[in-house]
């Protein structure tokens, strides 16, 4: 039973790894779909072009894979930065409880009664469109869901006797944060990171098409589909592919978060048998 | 050895309308070298209270703690580390009584690096894991397991380990053997006295179990809704107990009279 | 308390964004730049933009006490009627999507569990996965293309009253029920393994009786949890679609404004907004203080 | 027919993460009507699985092998639709875990209700009449505060005594408690027995009494059986078990009781995974021969009611 899931975990981890040396390479694989051919414009997907090219003549499929490594990359430091300062204050708030805790709360309820698309064009618009902007508005979010895991988290072993008797056997608040606290709640943190990066690339996109976030001519998968609505009569290949590349990333980030999921609850269970 | 006075904890909760709780009011207590304490009581009279006070993990709201002559009841950092190192606790649910995703091995070693009782890393220390092992009846493969992997009674072993590893002065040991079977609890009590015989330390040992009260106490303390109810030596009490409490909680544990006394209808936290 | 903070932030962001309305508005209006240094000033005399920070929000939250959201900068209507314009094509799109997340993601979670570990489950899981990840404005976007470019059987553009709710609709709630699925079936699995059910089996309940009388009201509590949190990012998170299928909602007016710095129209918008997200956590959290005795006791302790 | 329940060779295995388990092998146990019997055993000994089995209420991966006659039907043969009459209203079962075993999101009483109301055709008020009545009868003070409160606001034993109240209803001729006093101290363990008495005087019933306190169960059965690594080794009357233990395992587990001075029995159960050949006892037995290493012994009787398994007594 055990064996299956970790063999289905290898599997989905492998075909996601192949995904992402995909994307990271697809400078050299794709670099040269991403320039203009005037003799190829919007072109039907054929052998030479999978997923067709666009009224400027680059081919859909670079575009796509140069688009989702942006896209990655971005929702990538966007969720490091999240899950930094998420776990942080999680902790501490449950950890220290208090005043810090109350505080983290109201923060929280404030934040969570914002309608959060309407809180991050706000930002947007402080902030003026663009690629910096966006991550600050995605952040801005991020950190809170990591905050509220890791708070729950932390509040769950708190109270757990070995916590007290680290603090018997003389260690200190921060060792105890660091060798117990931290390590326990990472393992639920991780699959949620990976969840959370198909979910800002999901983001990341959204703005984009709408316009707010990374601006041309830079290749985004969001953009190309906002380009591709124009032709929306004409040359569907053209949204409807760069969309499918975003959804295949994003269903395998997802798949794995899942699996990885599964597989550490399995282990936290696998205490001594119940008969 | 150790002495308490008067040590009570009241817990406050309510936003607007405060309401007080007594947990703990006013128990005082003495327990010297090479003796045993015994504290008894129904779940929820403040038994639990009493032990994390007395190791200082739960601050009293007031009473004083009394370690050989020294008032201990509001020290800090570093005296209170040192504290620590002299006054153990062994807990009751041996399920989460070491953090899961450390190996036994390197929760013990927890507690003798942080006292620097032999170098990190030396053969010594190795040594002295060896030797905590055979005294604890663990094998030495066993320090190489997580704490999933051993069953209640080798966790107990373990943790036991690690807190004879710091030579305390008072072991405080809170229904130790209360989740574990009677082949097993015999095993932990036997060894536990053996240790308390070897290294001489004064114990305070909470149970509801009166058999077990009776086989290892030097001098019982009953305690109902955080007060005292009564102390003693052992044998007296079991003999002749002069509180009404006493004589009816003897009278349910063996089973002599049928015992109808509602109990509060929420259940009180330990 | 929370609703003012909000506002009160909102403002202080819009504040501080580049951009002067006055000049703004005047570009929309006059239809390019090179506007007179004078005539922006004057405006923003008009409009009331030229003061500082404080005084600005502390008219408008005065104003705000008397029910009155302002007008529009940009139309001159008061704020509230440009809402209430509205208000009906949002409420309706977002209840016709919840209604529907809540039809498939319960009914099929519950059947899911139900075959649990053969085809349907797993054809299920992956369809709620792939859903889960598919973004909902290229959903929005090929079904579009699909039915009503390709097929014509959905309206285009968002001007056909219910008729061109029917497919925007569709899409939210297909792309909110991903998580139903998943939670329905979840819960009822978890249920199902807990020690209640043993003593309702050696009870002599059937299993009918047991998941009608029992399981149902058990998993019913995660479920409005997460339909609340569903239909508060329903709130705003329709913008996309709004602007994509062209309709005349909350959310596709907002960004105009936004665009536009038009600040009673936002500040009202977000503040209405902000209040009904307070509402629907309010309501949410009451239904499960109502049927869950676990949660009322953990008020009381604290 | 005298007994009214019969175990002939009861075998129940499922499949775990680790390998195959096999929780009870080879049990026979015959309970005479009127007849407590109790079922002693360390955790991890199958006594629980064996209690579950005969309702049916193991796992689905659970399998099992044998004959389970009640009143000379046999039990599993029954459709899950037969069992279900049969659940409740002729065989009573008290899960273990009372904290968790109620539903929470229901109100005590109505869950008593429900039961009342499954046994007999009557309406809900007086289902409610008759359900203050047997709480009334376990000596809860206040049964209509008990019976509108959900489970959380009970304590441990008042939630064991709502289960006590739960398995009247039926007023059933055969119960099955398991670990009814599991993780409850003095005095509320003896309100638990004394309601487990009022339950069996009321519905003079016979019964299973699943714990693995020897203590509570000299207090209310009448035969005790002790289990060990999936089989019974000893069943006598239960005077005869303090006076006269004969397996080793049952000196060792009296010897091991405080009252009876601590006396360490070493080692601990084997797996029920990969069980050892032989005697199943035979690692941790100190009368151990070479034949114990080898030869598995049956039960045998010294007396007519006093069987052990072991191979000094052949």
């Amino acid at each position: 039973m055990k064996n299956k899931n970790d063999k289905k975990l290898c599997i989905q981890g492998a075909i996601l790894l192949v995904l992402l040396l995909v994307v990271v390479f697809s400078g050299v694989l794709f670099g040269k779909g991403d320039v203009i051919h005037t003799d190829i414009m919007s072109q039907k997907p054929s052998l030479q072009h999978i997923f067709g090219t666009d009224p400027l003549g680059r081919d859909v499929l670079s575009r796509a894979f140069i688009g989702m490594r942006l896209s990655l990359l971005l929702g990538f430091i966007a969720q490091l930065i999240c899950m930094a300062i998420g776990v942080i204050v999680g902790c501490a708030s449950a950890y220290f409880g208090g005043i810090l805790d109350k505080l983290f709360v109201f923060l929280q309820n404030v934040i969570l009664s914002f309608p959060s698309m309407v809180l991050t064009f706000c930002v947007l618009m402080l902030l003026g469109n663009g690629i910096f902007s966006m991550m600050v508005a995605l952040c801005l979010f991020g950190w809170l869901s990591y905050a509220r895991l890791a708070r729950s988290q932390v509040r769950a072993i708190k109270d757990a006797n070995f916590i007290n008797g680290a603090k018997a056997v003389g260690s200190s608040n921060l060792q105890i944060i660091f060798r117990h606290i931290v390590p326990n709640v990472i393992r639920t943190i991780i699959p949620m990171f990976t969840l959370m990066i198909g979910h800002s690339v999901l983001g990341i996109a959204g703005l984009s098409f709408l316009g707010f976030g990374v601006q041309p001519p830079h290749a985004e998968i969001g953009l190309m589909i906002r380009d591709g609505m124009s032709y929306i009569r004409t040359f569907p290949w053209l949204f409807i592919f760069p969309g499918f590349v975003l959804a295949v990333y994003s269903v395998m980030l997802n798949v794995v978060g899942d699996s990885l999921q599964d597989r550490l609850d399995i282990h936290d269970s696998a205490n001594i048998s119940r008969m | 050895m150790i002495k308490v006075e008067n040590l009570t904890k009241v817990y406050t909760s309510g936003f607007f309308k405060r309401t007080y709780h007594k947990a703990v009011d006013a128990v005082s207590f003495e327990v010297k070298a090479g003796r045993t304490l015994c504290i008894i009581g129904e779940s929820g009279c403040g038994k639990s209270t009493v032990c994390l006070m007395l190791t200082r993990l739960l601050d009293p709201t007031s009473g004083r703690i009394i370690l050989d002559g020294r008032d201990v009841s509001s020290i800090r950092g570093r005296e209170l580390k040192e504290y620590h190192r002299n006054v153990q606790i062994i807990f009751q649910n041996p399920e989460n009584a070491l953090d899961p995703r450390i190996r036994i091995k390197d929760s013990i070693l927890e507690a003798i690096r942080n006292y620097g009782i032999v170098p990190r890393g030396s053969p010594e220390e190795k040594a002295l894991l060896k030797d905590l092992m055979g005294m604890v009846g663990l094998q030495h493969e066993h320090l190489e397991r997580y704490p999933w992997e051993l069953s209640g009674g080798q966790i107990q072993r373990a943790i036991i380990a690690r807190v004879i590893a710091l030579k305390p002065k008072v072991l405080v040991a809170d229904e130790p053997t209360s989740m574990l079977d009677v082949s097993v609890q015999a095993q932990i009590l036997t060894l536990l006295k053996r240790l308390q015989k070897e290294h001489g330390f004064a114990m305070l040992f909470i149970s509801h179990d009166l058999d077990v009260v009776r086989a290892v106490g030097d001098e019982v303390l009953v305690m109902n809704r955080g007060r005292e109810v009564e102390r003693g030596g052992t044998e007296s009490v079991f003999r002749s107990p002069q509180a009404e409490y006493t004589r009816n909680l003897l009278r349910a544990f063996y089973y002599e009279k049928e015992v109808v006394r509602e109990e509060s209808y929420v259940a009180a936290d330990q | 308390m929370t609703a003012l903070f909000v506002s009160f932030t909102a403002y202080a962001l819009l504040y501080f964004s580049p951009g002067d309305p006055a000049e703004l508005l005047l570009m929309e209006k006059t239809g390019g730049p090179g506007l007179q240094l004078n005539v922006v000033r004057e405006y923003a005399e008009i409009l009331g933009t030229n003061k500082g920070l404080l005084p600005m929000y502390k008219n408008w939250l005065v104003k705000m006490l008397q029910l009155d959201l302002g007008r529009s900068y940009r139309t001159g209507r008061p704020v509230w009627v440009e809402f209430k314009t509205r208000f009906v094509t949002s409420a309706s799109l977002a209840v016709m999507a919840t209604a529907l997340s809540l039809l498939i993601g319960v009914s099929l979670g519950m059947l899911s569990a139900k075959y649990k570990n053969r085809l349907f489950d797993k054809l299920t899981r992956i369809i709620s996965a792939v859903n889960m990840s598919v973004p909902s404005f290229w959903l929005a976007i090929v079904s579009m293309w699909l039915f009503a470019m390709k097929l014509k059987i959905a309206p285009i553009s968002g001007d056909q009253g219910f008729k061109s709710l029917i497919l925007p609709s569709c899409v939210l709630g297909i792309a909110g029920s991903a998580g139903l699925i998943r939670i329905t079936r979840i819960c009822i699995l978890e249920n199902l393994n807990e020690e209640y059910v043993v003593t309702l089996r050696a009870k002599g309940l059937s299993e009918s009786e047991r998941f009608r009388k029992h399981i149902l009201k058990n998993i019913s509590l995660p479920i409005i949890t997460m339909v609340t949190s569903n239909v508060i990012s329903l709130i705003g998170g329709s913008i996309i679609i709004e602007n994509i299928f062209g309709l005349p909602g909350i959310g596709n007016y907002l960004i105009k404004s936004i665009q536009l710095k038009d600040f009673p129209v936002i500040l009202g918008f977000v503040f209405i907004m902000s209040l009904t997200v307070v509402i629907l956590n309010l309501i949410s959290e009451l239904v499960s203080y109502a049927l869950d005795p676990r949660i009322r006791m953990e008020v009381y302790e604290k | 027919m005298d007994s009214i329940l019969e175990l002939k060779n009861v075998s129940t295995t499922f499949n775990s993460r680790d390998g195959f388990v096999k929780a009870v092998s080879g049990v026979d146990l015959a309970i005479a009507p009127g007849e407590i019997v109790g079922l002693v055993g360390e955790t991890g000994c199958g006594k629980s699985v064996l209690g579950q089995t005969i309702l049916r209420l193991t796992p689905s991966s659970a399998r099992t092998e044998g004959s389970i006659l009640f009143n000379g039907d046999e039990l599993t043969a029954m459709s899950e639709k037969q069992l279900q009459n049969v659940r409740g209203r002729e065989i009573a079962y008290i899960n273990q875990n009372p904290s968790e075993s109620l539903d929470p999101v229901m109100k005590v009483g109505n869950q008593i209700v429900e039961s009342i109301r499954l046994y007999e055709k009557i309406s809900k008020n007086a289902a409610a009449r008759k359900a203050g009545e047997i709480l009334q009868s376990l000596s809860f003070e206040d049964p209509d505060a008990i019976m509108s409160k959900y489970p959380v606001e009970l304590s441990g034993g008042m939630k064991q005594r709502v289960m006590v109240a739960m398995a009247m209803c039926g007023r059933p001729p055969f119960m099955i408690a398991d670990e009814p006093t599991k993780g409850l101290d003095a005095l509320v363990r003896g309100q638990v027995i004394d309601s487990l008495r009022r339950f069996i005087e009321y519905a003079r019933c016979a019964g299973l009494i699943i714990t693995h306190d020897l203590k509570f169960a000299r207090a209310i059965c009448d035969r005790i059986a002790i289990m060990y690594a999936g089989e019974i080794v000893e069943i006598a009357p239960k005077e005869e078990v303090f006076s006269k233990p004969l397996h080793p395992y049952l000196e060792g587990l009296i010897a091991s009781m405080p009252q009876n001075g601590l006396h360490v029995l070493e080692g601990s159960p084997c797996s029920l995974i990969d069980l050892p050949e032989g005697c199943r006892f035979h690692e941790r037995c100190r009368y151990c021969t070479d034949r114990c290493t080898r030869s598995h012994p049956n039960m045998k009787a010294l007396a007519p009611d006093h069987e052990v398994r072991c191979c000094r007594y052949d």
